[in-house]
Formats: C-alpha cells, sequence, structure tokens
C-alpha cells in the first residue's frame, strides 16, 4: 500500500466491538483532514417521548431497556430521580445494597470491555476467541471475572441483563444472606485476578496521545462515586446533580441519530474511568491506590488509550467494595421503604461504568410521568471521541491505512462507546438550533 | 444389566439395513446391539425409537412378526426426530424401548374372512397382518387389502403388494389420491373400494389404519356394508412421550392409547371419533 | 469424531438495546466450547473479523424501525440457511414498538431538535413481519440457556426444548407461592411465555410480561380479574403495553381497555 | 388409640430424626402455608389459619394456638414423591453406538407431617398409577417406599374444600403410619393418635403417652362428623362420569373456555395430576445425552401435539380433558376418581374456574344433541 495519497478515505462501516451501531467516517486531503464524522446510526427509539404517560414506577423498567450493557445505572438514575420527588432517602443497609448492585454492573461491564473488547486491540487479534487461541489463560481469567460480577448482579438484581429485583424505594425482596456469603469465596480470587488484571493492562503498549480534557464525574465526600455525589470537573465545575442542564446541553448533528453533549462554556467534555480516577482517586481503597502506585498510575492520567487500565483499577476497586459490603452486611429489615405519590420534578445521575447518565422526570400527583430526559454517558462524550480521531489522524497520517483504521476503531474503543443508549438520549423540549 | 430393569431406558439395537420406500419413507431393520433385546411383539404393536441426542418417537413395526431377534420400522419423515432418522446409515446404533401397546385380533379373525384397510404410512402397522394371513393363509377366509395412496410414487411396499396382488387367494386393490404419470389404476379415496370388495360382511373382521378422517370414514362404510362394529378395528395415534402409562400424553377418552390401544375395536371408541379434538 | 465443517453462526443487530446478543458473551462457562463448536464468522459486538456468507445459523436482535433496515433484512435472510430471531424486538417489535400507538412524526419532533434529519417507520415490526423464520426466541433480554439450548438444538438436529406455555407452569414446577392468589398482586404470567424460569415470582413480584403472550394466550380474562382486584382500565393498558405490547393478544388487549378509560 | 400431649410432637420429631428421617411439614413462608424441610414443632403454623375462596388465600391469626388449624396450601405432597423435574438417565456416546445409565438420585427418607385425608387418597391414586400398573416407576418407588406418614384430620374444612363428596375425608382411614386428630378446649391441648402400621404402632410406643377414654374418641367423632357437614364445597358424583361422557359438546365446554387462562395452575396443584413431559437434551459437545421428565400439563399445546398440529388446541378442548379425566375417564382407567376434593384448583387458579360449579351446571343441563 502506498503512504500518503493525495487523497484518501478511512470507513468503517459498521464499528466492531462496541455496543450498538456506529461508522467512521474520514477524509484526507493533501495530508490535512477534511471531514471527520462518527456516525451513530442506532436507529432512534424514542424513549422520552414513550415515557410520558407512563407511571413512575415504570420508568426503571424501561429505561432499562435502552442498553442492554449497562441496565443498572439506568434503573438507578431513574429510581434516585423518582425518589428524589418523593422524597425517599435510602439509607443503612438498602443503600449498601444498591451500592453492591452497582459494583456488580461495573465488574461484569469493565471486564467485558477490557478483555473482550479493548484487549484485542492491544494484542492484535480481531477478537477475544481468536486472542483464546494464544493467550487462553487471560481470557480464562477475563470470562471468570465477568461471571463474578454477573454473579451479584444475578442474585441480587435476578438476572443480569435487565435485573428485575430493584424498585423506587428499594427492593421487591431481599435475598438470603447465605446467597450473598456464597459469593464471597469467588469474589476474593477475583480481588487477587483483579490486581493481575491492573498489571497486565499495565503492561501494554500505549500509543503516545495525551490532550488536554475537560474530565466530568460526580464526586461524593466519602466514596468513590456510583450513586451520589455533586458533579466536579478538573476546571472548576462544581454543581448539584439539579444543576445539570444550566451548564450542559445537546446539539443535533445531521450525521448521526445520537445527540451530542456540550458544556456550555466550554464545550467537549470527558466522562467515564478516566473522569473518574482522575476526580476521586483519593477516594480508592488503600489497596486499589497502592496498586496503582506500583504501575505508575497516578492522576492526572491524559491519555485515553490507558483507560484500560483504569478500567482494571475500577474493577479491583468494585471488588474491595463488594467483599466490604458483603462483609458487613446487615438485613434490612423491609426489602422497600414506604412512600406517598407526589408530584415534581427530580434529577438522577449516577456513574455508568462509561460514565454519568443523568435522567429527570417530572410526574403528576397520580404518579404518572408529564416529562422525562435522559442523556447517557456516550453521547456526553461523543463530541470528545470525534476530537480524539481528528487529533489523533492529523498526527498518524504516515500510518498504512489499514493500521490507521485499526487505531481509529481503537481511538473510539478508549470510550467504550454504547452506541445503543446513545441514541435514547432524548429531550422533550424543542431546543432553538442556532 | 440394571438398564434393563427400568422400562424408560433404551436399549441399543445396531441398524442392518435402511431401505428407501419412498421419497419420504423409509424402512429400518434393526438387530440387538448388546446382545440384550426386547421381548417378542404382536401384529400392530409399537416401539419408542430413540436417536442419541435428538429424540424419541413411537413407531409401530412393520416387521413379520414369527421372525426373532430382527425389528422392521417403516418410517415416514415428517419432523425432527424422523427426519434424523432418516439420515441413519447402516451400522448406527438407535436406542428402542417396546413393545408396546395392543395387537390386531388375529385370533378372532381366523375362520372369518379379513378386509385389510390402509391408508398411507398406516400400512405399516398392517403389514404383520399381511405377513401373517399370507403364512397361516389357510385359517382364514377370505383375504382382502385395500390401500390408498397420495399418489403412485407414495406406494410403500411394491415389491409385496405385486407378490400378494398375483397370488390368487387374496384381493389386493390400490387407490391413489392423485393420479400422475402412467398410473392407469383406481383414483380417489379408499373407501370407495370397500362396496366392491368381495368380502362377507356379517363374518369378517376389518382391520383400519390411516389418518383419523380416513379411518371415520371407512369404517362409516363398513357399517353401511352391514359389518358389525364389535368386528371392526382401528388403530389410534397420539402424541407418546413414555409409551408406559406414565406420562398421559396419549389419552383418548378414558384410554391411554399406549397400554389400551393403539389397536381398539370400534366400539370401544366410537362414541369419541366422530367428536372434534378428543 | 469425524472432522466435520464447523457450521458458520452469524449474529445481525437491528433497533435494539443489544442485551440479547451480549446473552451470548455471557455465556462466560460456554463461550469457548460454542466458539469451538461454531465458526463465529459476524459478530461485530465481539469481533472486528467477519468471514462472507452464506450464514447455517443467523441470530437476529432487534426489531425493524427504518427503510434501510427493511431492506437490509431481507439480505440478512438470503444469507442465512437458518434464522432465528432473539428477543422481544426481533419477535414482537420490542419496547420501541410503543410508538406504534401513536404518531411517530409527534415523537421524532418532541424528542430530537432537527427531526429532519431522522429517517425512521411508522412502525417498529418483528422481523417475521418481513421475512420467514425458522425459529423465535422470546424474551426480553432472552435467557442465556435457552439460547445455548438453541445453539445445542442446531448443532445435534434437534427441535429446541423451548416451551410455549405459561409462566405458571414453571413458577409452580418451582414451588413458588403464587402471588396472584396468596397476595392479591397482579401478574400477567397465565398468559405470558415461560422461559425466565418464573423470575419475577421468585422475588415477589408480578410477572410482567417480558417474554410476551404464551400460545392460546387469553388476556382478556386476565384483566376481568384485575378489575375486580381494583385495577383501573389504564393499569391494564400500560401492563400490556411494555416490551411485547404490539404482539397481538396484548396489543388487542390494551386497545381494547383504551377505548375504557 | 392414645392420648399425647403437644409436647410430645417433640419426642415424636425427634425419633424421626433419630431414625434419618428428614421431616417435612407445614411451615409459613410467603404468606402461606407450604411444605418444607422442618426440624421442630415450633415450626409449625401455630395458631394460623388460611381463608380459602376460588382464587384467593390469605393467612389469618386464630384466636387460639391450634398446630394444624389450617387446610390444604398451594403446595402437594407429590412434589416430594412424583418430584417436578426428574433426571431420567444420561448417556454417552461410545463409538457408533451408545451406552444408557439410570439416573439414581438416592432420595433421603422422608417423614411427612401433617398430611390430610384427601392427601393419603391422593397419594394411594398415585401409587396406583406409578407402582400398580404392567410397569413400575422407580424413581417414584425409590421415593416413596421409606416414606413415614403422620396424618392429621381435618376438624375445620377450608372453603373450597369437598373431601366428603369425594369419599375422601375427613378423617384419615388408611395409607398413614400415625394419624392425629388435635383435641383443644379450655383446660387441654392434646392430640389423639392411632397407628396405622406396625412401625407407626412402634413408635407411638415410644412416645409418652396415656390411654385415650371413650370420651375422647367420642369428642374426635364428633368434631370430624361436624367437619364432614361443613365443607364449603360439594359434588354429586353419582353417575357424573355418564353424564360427563354424554357430554363432549356441551356448550359449557365454551362457557369456560373464555374464562380459562390454559396456564395449568389447576393441575400443577392437583395432587393427583401425573402428567408429565419428557425432554431429550445434549451438551454442546453431542457427546452426552440426558432425559428429564417435568410436570407437564393437558393444558397445553405441545401436550397433544402430533405431526401436523396440536391435537387440542382450544381452550374448551383442554379444559374438556382435564375435568372428564379427573371426574371420569379416570374411573375407567384406574377404578378411582381422579378429584380427592383438595379444592387447590379452586383456590390456586388465579381467575377462580371451580371444578364443583363446572360439574354442577353440566350434570343439570343436559343438553340434546
Ligand atoms: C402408536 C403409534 C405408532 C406410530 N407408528 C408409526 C409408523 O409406523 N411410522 C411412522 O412413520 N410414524 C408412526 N407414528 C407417528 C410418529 O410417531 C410421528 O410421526 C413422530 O412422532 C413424529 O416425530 P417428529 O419428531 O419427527 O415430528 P415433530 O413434529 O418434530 O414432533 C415433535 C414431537 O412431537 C411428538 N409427536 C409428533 N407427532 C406425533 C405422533 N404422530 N404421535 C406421537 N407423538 C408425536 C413427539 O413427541 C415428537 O417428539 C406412530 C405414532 C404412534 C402414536
Ligand atoms: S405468581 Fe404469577 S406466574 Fe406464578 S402461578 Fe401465580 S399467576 Fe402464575
Ligand atoms: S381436581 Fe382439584 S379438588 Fe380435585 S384433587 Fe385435584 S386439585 Fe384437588
Ligand atoms: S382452570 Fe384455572 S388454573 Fe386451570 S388452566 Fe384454567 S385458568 Fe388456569
Amino acid at each position: 500500500m502506498k503512504p500518503n495519497p493525495k487523497t484518501q478515505t478511512i470507513k468503517v462501516d459498521y464499528l466492531a466491538r462496541v455496543e450498538g451501531e456506529g461508522a467512521l467516517y474520514v477524509r484526507i486531503k493533501n495530508g490535512k483532514i477534511n471531514d471527520l464524522k462518527f456516525k451513530i446510526f442506532e436507529p432512534p427509539r424514542f424513549f422520552e417521548a414513550f415515557l410520558r404517560g407512563r407511571r413512575f414506577t415504570e420508568a426503571p423498567d424501561i429505561t432499562a431497556r435502552i442498553c442492554g450493557i449497562c441496565p443498572v445505572a439506568y434503573q438507578m438514575s431513574s429510581i434516585h430521580a423518582m425518589e428524589k420527588i418523593l422524597g425517599i432517602q435510602i439509607s443503612g443497609p438498602l443503600r449498601e445494597l444498591r451500592r453492591l448492585l452497582y459494583c456488580g454492573e461495573w465488574i461484569e461491564s469493565h471486564v467485558l470491555h477490557v478483555y473482550m473488547l479493548h484487549a484485542p486491540d492491544f494484542l492484535g487479534f480481531p477478537d477475544s476467541i481468536q486472542m483464546a487461541r494464544v493467550y487462553p489463560d487471560i481470557v480464562q481469567t477475563g470470562l471468570r471475572l465477568k461471571k463474578i460480577g454477573n454473579e451479584i448482579v444475578r442474585v441480587l438484581g435476578g438476572r443480569e441483563i435487565h435485573p428485575i429485583n430493584v424498585k423506587v424505594g428499594g427492593f421487591y425482596k431481599i435475598p438470603p444472606r447465605k446467597a450473598f456469603l456464597e459469593l464471597l469465596d469467588d469474589l476474593k480470587w477475583a480481588r487477587d485476578a483483579a490486581i493481575g488484571m491492573v498489571r497486565f493492562t499495565a503492561g501494554l503498549e500505549f500509543p503516545e496521545f495525551e490532550r488536554d480534557y475537560e474530565f466530568v464525574a460526580l464526586s461524593h465526600p466519602d466514596e468513590y462515586p456510583f450513586n451520589e455525589g455533586r458533579l466536579v470537573s478538573n476546571k472548576g465545575l462544581d454543581i448539584p446533580v439539579d444543576a445539570y442542564e444550566d451548564h450542559f446541553q445537546e446539539i443535533h448533528v445531521e450525521h448521526s441519530n445520537a445527540l451530542h453533549s456540550v458544556l456550555k462554556a466550554r464545550g467537549a467534555y470527558f466522562v467515564g474511568p478516566l473522569a473518574r480516577f482522575n476526580l476521586n482517586f483519593e477516594k480508592l481503597s488503600a489497596l486499589t491506590r497502592e496498586v496503582c502506585r506500583d504501575v505508575g498510575l497516578i492522576p492526572e492520567v491524559r491519555n485515553p488509550f490507558k483507560s484500560i487500565v483504569v478500567r482494571s483499577v475500577e474493577t479491583l476497586y468494585a471488588l474491595e467494595e463488594a467483599i466490604r459490603i458483603i462483609e458487613h452486611l446487615e438485613m434490612p429489615e423491609a426489602p422497600a421503604v414506604d412512600y406517598s405519590i407526589k408530584p415534581g420534578t427530580g434529577h438522577g445521575c449516577t456513574e455508568a461504568p462509561r460514565g454519568i447518565l443523568y435522567h429527570r422526570y417530572t410526574i403528576d400527583a397520580q404518579g404518572i410521568i408529564q416529562q422525562a430526559r435522559i442523556v447517557p454517558p456516550t453521547s456526553q462524550n461523543q463530541k470528545t471521541i470525534e476530537n480524539d480521531l481528528y487529533h489523533y489522524v492529523s498526527g498518524h497520517l504516515d500510518l498504512p491505512k489499514e493500521e490507521l483504521t485499526w487505531q481509529c476503531e481503537q481511538t473510539i474503543r478508549n470510550y467504550d462507546p454504547c452506541i445503543s443508549c446513545a441514541t435514547h438520549f432524548l429531550r422533550l423540549e424543542i431546543e432553538e438550533v442556532e | 444389566m440394571a438398564a434393563r430393569q427400568d422400562p424408560m431406558i433404551p436399549l441399543p439395537y445396531r441398524i442392518e439395513t435402511v431401505q428407501r420406500e419412498t421419497g419420504d419413507t423409509f424402512t429400518l431393520t434393526l438387530v440387538p446391539a448388546a446382545g440384550d433385546q426386547i421381548g417378542p411383539f404382536a401384529a400392530g404393536q409399537f416401539n419408542m425409537l430413540y436417536i442419541f441426542g435428538v429424540g424419541e418417537v413411537p413407531i409401530s413395526i412393520s416387521g413379520d412378526p414369527s421372525e426373532s431377534g430382527k425389528l422392521v420400522h417403516t418410517i415416514r419423515a415428517v419432523g425432527s426426530v424422523t427426519r434424523a432418522m432418516q439420515r441413519l446409515k447402516a451400522g448406527q446404533v438407535i436406542g428402542v424401548r417396546g413393545p408396546f401397546g395392543s395387537s390386531w385380533p388375529l385370533e378372532q379373525a381366523q375362520g372369518n374372512d379379513v378386509v385389510v384397510i390402509a391408508g398411507g404410512i398406516g400400512l405399516a402397522p398392517l403389514r404383520p397382518v399381511l405377513y401373517t394371513l399370507v403364512k397361516y393363509r389357510e385359517r382364514f377366509g377370505k383375504v382382502i387389502l385395500l390401500y390408498g395412496s397420495r399418489t403412485p410414487e407414495d406406494i410403500l411396499f411394491r415389491r409385496e403388494l405385486e407378490k400378494w396382488r398375483q397370488r390368487f387367494d387374496m384381493e389386493v386393490s390400490i387407490t391413489v389420491d392423485r393420479a400422475t404419470g402412467r398410473w392407469r389404476g383406481n383414483v380417489g379415496v379408499v373407501t370407495k373400494l370397500i362396496p366392491r370388495a368381495p368380502f362377507d360382511p356379517y363374518s369378517c373382521i376389518a382391520m383400519v389404519c390411516g389418518p383419523e378422517i380416513m379411518m371415520y370414514y371407512s369404517v362409516l362404510s363398513l357399517k353401511d356394508q352391514g359389518v358389525p362394529t364389535e368386528c371392526i378395528y382401528i388403530s389410534m395415534e397420539r402424541n407418546m412421550k413414555c409409551a408406559i402409562g406414565f406420562c398421559g400424553h396419549c389419552q383418548y377418552g378414558p384410554y391411554f392409547i399406549c397400554k389400551e390401544g393403539p389397536v381398539f375395536r370400534y366400539d370401544q371408541v366410537e362414541s369419541l371419533l366422530n367428536k372434534r379434538e378428543i | 469424531m469425524a472432522e466435520r465443517k464447523k457450521p458458520k453462526l452469524a449474529v445481525w443487530k437491528f433497533a435494539s438495546c443489544d442485551g440479547c446478543q451480549l446473552s451470548l458473551l455471557d455465556c462466560e462457562d460456554e463461550l469457548l466450547a460454542v466458539a469451538d463448536r461454531v465458526e463465529i464468522a459476524y459478530f461485530p459486538e465481539a469481533s472486528r473479523a467477519t468471514v462472507k456468507g452464506p450464514y447455517d445459523l443467523s441470530l437476529v436482535e432487534g426489531s425493524i424501525t427504518t427503510p434501510h433496515d427493511a431492506e437490509r433484512i431481507h439480505q440478512v435472510r438470503r444469507m442465512s440457511r437458518f434464522l432465528v430471531t432473539i428477543g422481544a424486538c426481533a419477535t414482537a417489535g420490542g419496547i420501541q414498538a410503543l410508538r406504534n400507538f401513536q404518531d411517530v412524526r409527534e415523537f421524532t419532533s418532541l424528542v430530537y431538535a432537527s427531526p429532519q434529519y431522522i429517517e425512521t417507520l411508522k412502525k417498529s415490526t418483528p422481523i417475521d413481519e418481513h421475512v420467514p423464520v425458522d425459529f423465535e426466541l422470546r424474551g426480553c433480554p432472552i435467557n442465556k440457556y435457552q439460547l445455548l439450548e438453541v445453539l445445542n438444538a442446531f448443532l445435534n438436529g434437534r427441535k429446541p426444548n423451548i416451551p410455549d406455555y405459561s409462566v405458571c407452569i414453571e413458577c409452580k414446577r418451582g414451588g413458588n407461592v403464587c402471588l396472584m392468589v396468596a397476595h392479591g398482586t397482579a401478574c400477567l404470567g397465565p398468559v405470558t411465555q415461560a422461559g425466565c424460569n418464573a423470575l419475577c415470582p421468585s422475588y415477589h413480584r408480578g410477572c410482567f410480561g417480558c417474554y410476551g403472550p404464551k400460545e392460546r394466550s387469553n388476556p382478556s380474562s386476565l384483566s376481568e380479574r384485575f378489575l375486580q382486584m381494583g385495577w383501573e382500565h389504564s393499569e391494564i393498558v400500560r401492563a400490556f403495553r411494555s416490551f411485547n405490547a404490539y404482539a397481538e393478544p396484548f396489543r388487542k388487549e390494551s386497545e381494547a381497555h383504551e377505548t375504557k378509560s | 388409640m392414645v392420648i399425647i400431649d403437644t409436647s410430645a410432637l417433640q419426642n415424636l420429631f425427634q425419633l424421626l430424626a433419630d431414625e434419618e428421617y428428614q421431616l417435612i411439614g407445614p411451615r409459613i413462608s410467603d404468606q402461606a402455608i407450604v411444605y418444607d424441610r422442618i426440624h421442630s414443632p415450633d415450626e409449625l403454623p401455630i395458631g394460623w389459619t388460611d381463608e380459602q375462596e376460588a382464587g384467593r388465600y390469605r393467612l389469618k391469626r386464630r384466636n387460639d394456638s391450634h398446630y394444624f388449624g389450617f387446610v390444604v396450601g398451594p403446595h402437594s405432597w407429590k412434589a416430594h414423591l412424583h418430584v417436578p423435574v426428574q433426571k431420567l438417565w444420561e448417556a454417552q456416546r461410545d463409538g457408533p453406538s451408545f451406552e444408557v445409565r439410570l439416573h439414581n438420585d438416592s432420595p433421603p427418607k422422608m417423614a411427612f407431617i401433617g398430611v390430610r385425608a384427601c392427601e393419603l387418597r391422593a397419594i394411594a391414586i398415585q401409587d396406583r398409577v406409578f407402582l400398580q400398573g404392567t410397569f413400575i416407576d422407580s424413581h417414584y418407588q425409590s421415593r416413596r417406599k421409606n416414606l413415614f406418614i403422620v396424618a392429621v384430620n381435618c376438624t375445620e374444612p377450608g372453603g373450597t374444600c369437598f373431601c366428603t363428596s369425594m369419599n375422601a375425608g375427613p378423617r384419615a382411614e388408611q395409607g398413614f403410619d400415625l394419624a392425629l386428630t388435635e383435641l383443644v378446649d379450655k383446660n387441654r391441648h392434646v392430640f389423639l393418635v392411632e397407628a396405622g402400621s406396625a412401625r407407626g404402632q412402634a413408635l407411638l410406643e415410644r412416645l409418652p403417652h396415656r390411654p385415650a377414654s371413650e370420651a375422647d374418641r367420642q369428642l374426635a367423632r364428633t368434631l370430624l362428623e361436624k367437619a364432614a357437614q361443613r365443607m364449603g364445597r360439594q359434588m354429586e358424583t353419582e353417575g357424573l362420569k355418564e353424564r360427563l361422557y354424554e357430554n363432549l359438546e356441551h356448550p359449557r365446554w365454551q362457557h369456560v373456555a373464555q374464562r380459562c387462562l390454559s396456564c395449568a395452575n389447576c393441575t400443577m396443584v392437583c395432587p393427583t395430576c401425573f402428567c408429565t413431559t419428557v425432554e431429550d437434551v445434549t451438551d454442546l459437545t453431542g457427546e452426552t445425552a440426558l432425559r428429564i421428565r417435568k410436570w407437564d400439563s393437558c393444558f397445553t399445546s405441545d401436550f397433544s401435539y402430533i405431526h401436523g398440529g396440536s391435537i387440542r388446541s382450544s381452550t374448551s378442548a383442554r379444559y374438556r380433558q382435564w375435568m372428564t379425566h379427573k371426574l371420569a375417564g379416570w374411573q375407567d382407567q384406574f377404578g378411582t376418581l381422579g378429584c380427592v376434593g383438595c379444592g387447590r384448583c379452586i383456590t390456586w387458579c388465579p381467575v377462580g374456574i371451580d371444578i364443583t360449579e363446572e360439574a354442577r351446571i353440566i350434570r343439570e343441563s343436559t343438553v340434546n344433541p
């Protein structure tokens, strides 16, 4: 192949190893990029529209269907928004159990991404099954780790995908303590395996690539964030969740069925593991921080390719947290708290594996949803992904096309984009487009 | 062998030959693969045939009851298990449980005319009857076979039919629903052959096997000829999962087809046969 | 065993949440064994490598919602010897079929700032409205053990053991106490197809119908009971209008009560 | 017959446990009285009862401390004898052939505590199906053979009970090792105990007991007679079989089909229903095959499926099959009716379809063909 032709086009019709359907189109003319589109053509599914008229109790199950990869995040964000409206405060064991459920989803989703979607890029395989032929132990470890994450979700949520046991106010049923304790042995094995996972991923080769991002994540005074906190950034953002829409805005661009979200003040921003890590490093457990220091991973990490290491770090943390919760678990008196319905508007934002997931609902006195708005992480990262691609491609125009294409894909996969949800961030008010 | 004791355990039988009968029908000849074998069978009984990992279905025995050791089954490929059977080759092993169910009334038939009426694959469970009739020909009165097939290509056991047709002491009539090619014989439903058949309605045994609707009209026609219902026998079919009276699937009114059937004297089931969805 | 040529497997996606195809990756214990028995020839969620068709077995996830997809499904059918639809989207239109009950243009403008960019069909429809389907695996999401059973049955040339009877049968086999009768909790189990092992009732929650109508589903009798239990017509409409809203028995039932609510 | 104190139940449990019986008895779980592993009489639903109506079941506190002051719940003993899912055998491929091995799950010795008269009859009916025909079901047999039964006479029938009509209760006549009648009044709370087998007798002798007086026996008789008069439901069985056979095309079958969900709950909860399906399954390699048996129901389409379709595709045909089998066909097949009047199918039908009502309407309105 001739390097550096006058005009060349990089076209990836179907982005592989991402959830959902996206495509990439780059046109390079005279050694310069003259067009770049990260397209999402996942068909629109109109969740926000048909949430209207549903009862508030249905939002967790309906929004879970936005994404089969991180349904817990959808359930949690919608439940928190509803609980805000109803004035419900969940504390004690029920809160711990929700955290545990979130741990399960992080472990499952991160391990899936690290071993099955992202690592093959670094090691030069088209997929993890091919990779398993050469590195069977690595893939087996990954599968076993993933299973443990799934087990947590299954025990507490009923099933791995679209769990059925969470609801506004708590859970339908609390599984017997025994069911949790039975997970402990596996979790402890997994904690050790996750240390290995951090080391393994830290040892991969990373392209030289750093940018000055605005990282946005939740931040909580005492914990590494899952369900709660203020929205903060490394560029001075520090707002309560319900001020989200004052600071963020979505733009619908022609080439994509997804909406781009930007900070009104500063444009593109970065959510997800890297953002959480950079903004909440001190809240990680001592062991996790020690392992990070061991492998030389300390904030601020600005190379998005290293997100694979950070995902491993968060997996380790989630495993530790799961062990802590189970070892100290007190069984709640009732599976859910009582409440009465009242009208209002509520906001919920939780940390999905891929970053912050924002929900806002307005319900009436009967509990019927009047308005709904959902902003998933992938749409928040989309602008940043496009920018990364622009910079990455500009810096690597000398690469053979084949290789550059693969690396473009890898650049996108850094964000673990869940394209199926990206198209479901929908707004209800028609905004003026300038 | 411990396995023998449980009636749900199939015994291994090796396929000795596979004979293609028509486009969708074939005959398997089976011999015991591990020494153990099922007990002797009577004409009209069936076995449960199991293909490893695929499933198990009830299939009538179509061979000669006096030939011991060998099992012959004629099968039409209609669904997943029977289609898998169609792909079997000589030398492969399948599982057999049986023999199960009631049999054709060959004892009562002695000294009487015998009318055998078959439709389609229904000829298979009646072939053991024909073998017996031929073998002990002198014990019976007139022997008549009326056989209906969809098309000339679907006619089963052609060579044997031809042999029997040539016998002076047997009356064989064949009809097809739809004539094709060089078919010069009867066209129409098998019931049309009944009024023309030369048997003594007051001293005969009729044995009928085929689709339920064909059996129903055949019996009406036999009754029209004056054959008493106690002298008419039919063979019924229902879903079966065990063939030993545990699964309940083959119930037909008060009967288990695997136990009291498949062969019934017509008056046993008369009140059920004209009802829908029994 | 003689070295047979491995059958080629393809996994296709239409409008969906990806959860059903993820079920395959969630078979942690069996995934490598599956990969041993079939050639994973096309599965973009898992691999960037693709092998050209035709494919022996295609798993199709998602519903048809755009003109482009309505074309694409025909190509998929032509390339597939055996086509199995997986999940409520593919078998019934999915949650996105809620649009079928409303004006989609209004939806689009409610949701997108520049609706002119959005190309979409009026209805979200199941795959079998477009092409013949060899087998349907229900569920929102599908049960991974049922998926393995379908693959297994395909590999062994047998009929999959995927019953079309009610959730109640699994519920009772599992020894649950019936929520409808003992707690007065509304449950769609009696009209919904089994497959989840009566998951919700096992968690003290009424079945909400992820697997769609069972064969001979009789929702109107169940609704009658819900009304006796104090439900409003509007609640019945919503109950039948979820992930399998467009499956005929559920659709008819929700429409019948919509006029009364 | 002897009298034992309630405290002797503890001894009874202990003696059975010493003989390595696994005790299974009534216990409260998920707002119902279920049959489950129990270890001590304290786990019994003391002071609880159940209110039952068509399609409705609720636990309620009694104002006394009866041990067995309730009737039958959602579970039946068949779950422990004719288990819902039974692996039958496993086969291994071996070249062109294969080897089949019977699955043996070596069940524990079980002691059932609190078996009602109707349930004893139901067990006898399933014995008839699985043990007394041409073939014997070895899986059922191995569970059944070491069974110890402690029966309890019903002194307070429930809202959907009609065992009297079916000649199956309320008094336990046979088929038990021990039978208890709970006698409670202001001054005492005791059990009148009768042994029904040598095993039961031997055990009884090891319990602290005293002879029963004639007054005790009379009290028990009176309680049972009163119970017999207070059945929540009734069914006239005289000539019922013939009436059903004559009315296979009665319009009532259509009427019930409007309401029936064909959900199969009635057959699942029925203590006599025995139908099953089998699944032949394989592992991914295709080297191992299994046959699994599961409870099935005549309400499913697969039940009557033969090549070309389901014979009983309509719900009316399925309900007709179920009811005529219970109340007619069973008689011809097994010499007894298939219903023992426990009322479970009425209580646990989500839409409250009532077999006694359906049978009554058919028998009272024969239509001319
Ligand atoms: C007593 C008896 C004798 C029979 N004799 C013969 C014979 O000699 N030759 C022949 O070709 N066929 C015979 N049949 C019919 C044969 O059993 C069915 O064609 C066969 O079961 C179809 O199975 P399948 O898996 O190929 O079809 P599918 O349609 O795929 O059936 C799936 C399942 O349905 C059930 N099933 C479907 N059809 C029937 C049926 N007709 N009877 C019972 N269960 C059924 C089976 O459980 C089977 O496993 C007989 C049936 C009975 C009851
Ligand atoms: S809880 Fe629901 S699924 Fe279970 S038996 Fe009752 S109605 Fe059926
Ligand atoms: S038919 Fe109904 S009342 Fe009779 S034994 Fe069965 S469940 Fe009990
Ligand atoms: S009678 Fe009741 S329990 Fe039985 S199948 Fe019909 S609705 Fe279900």
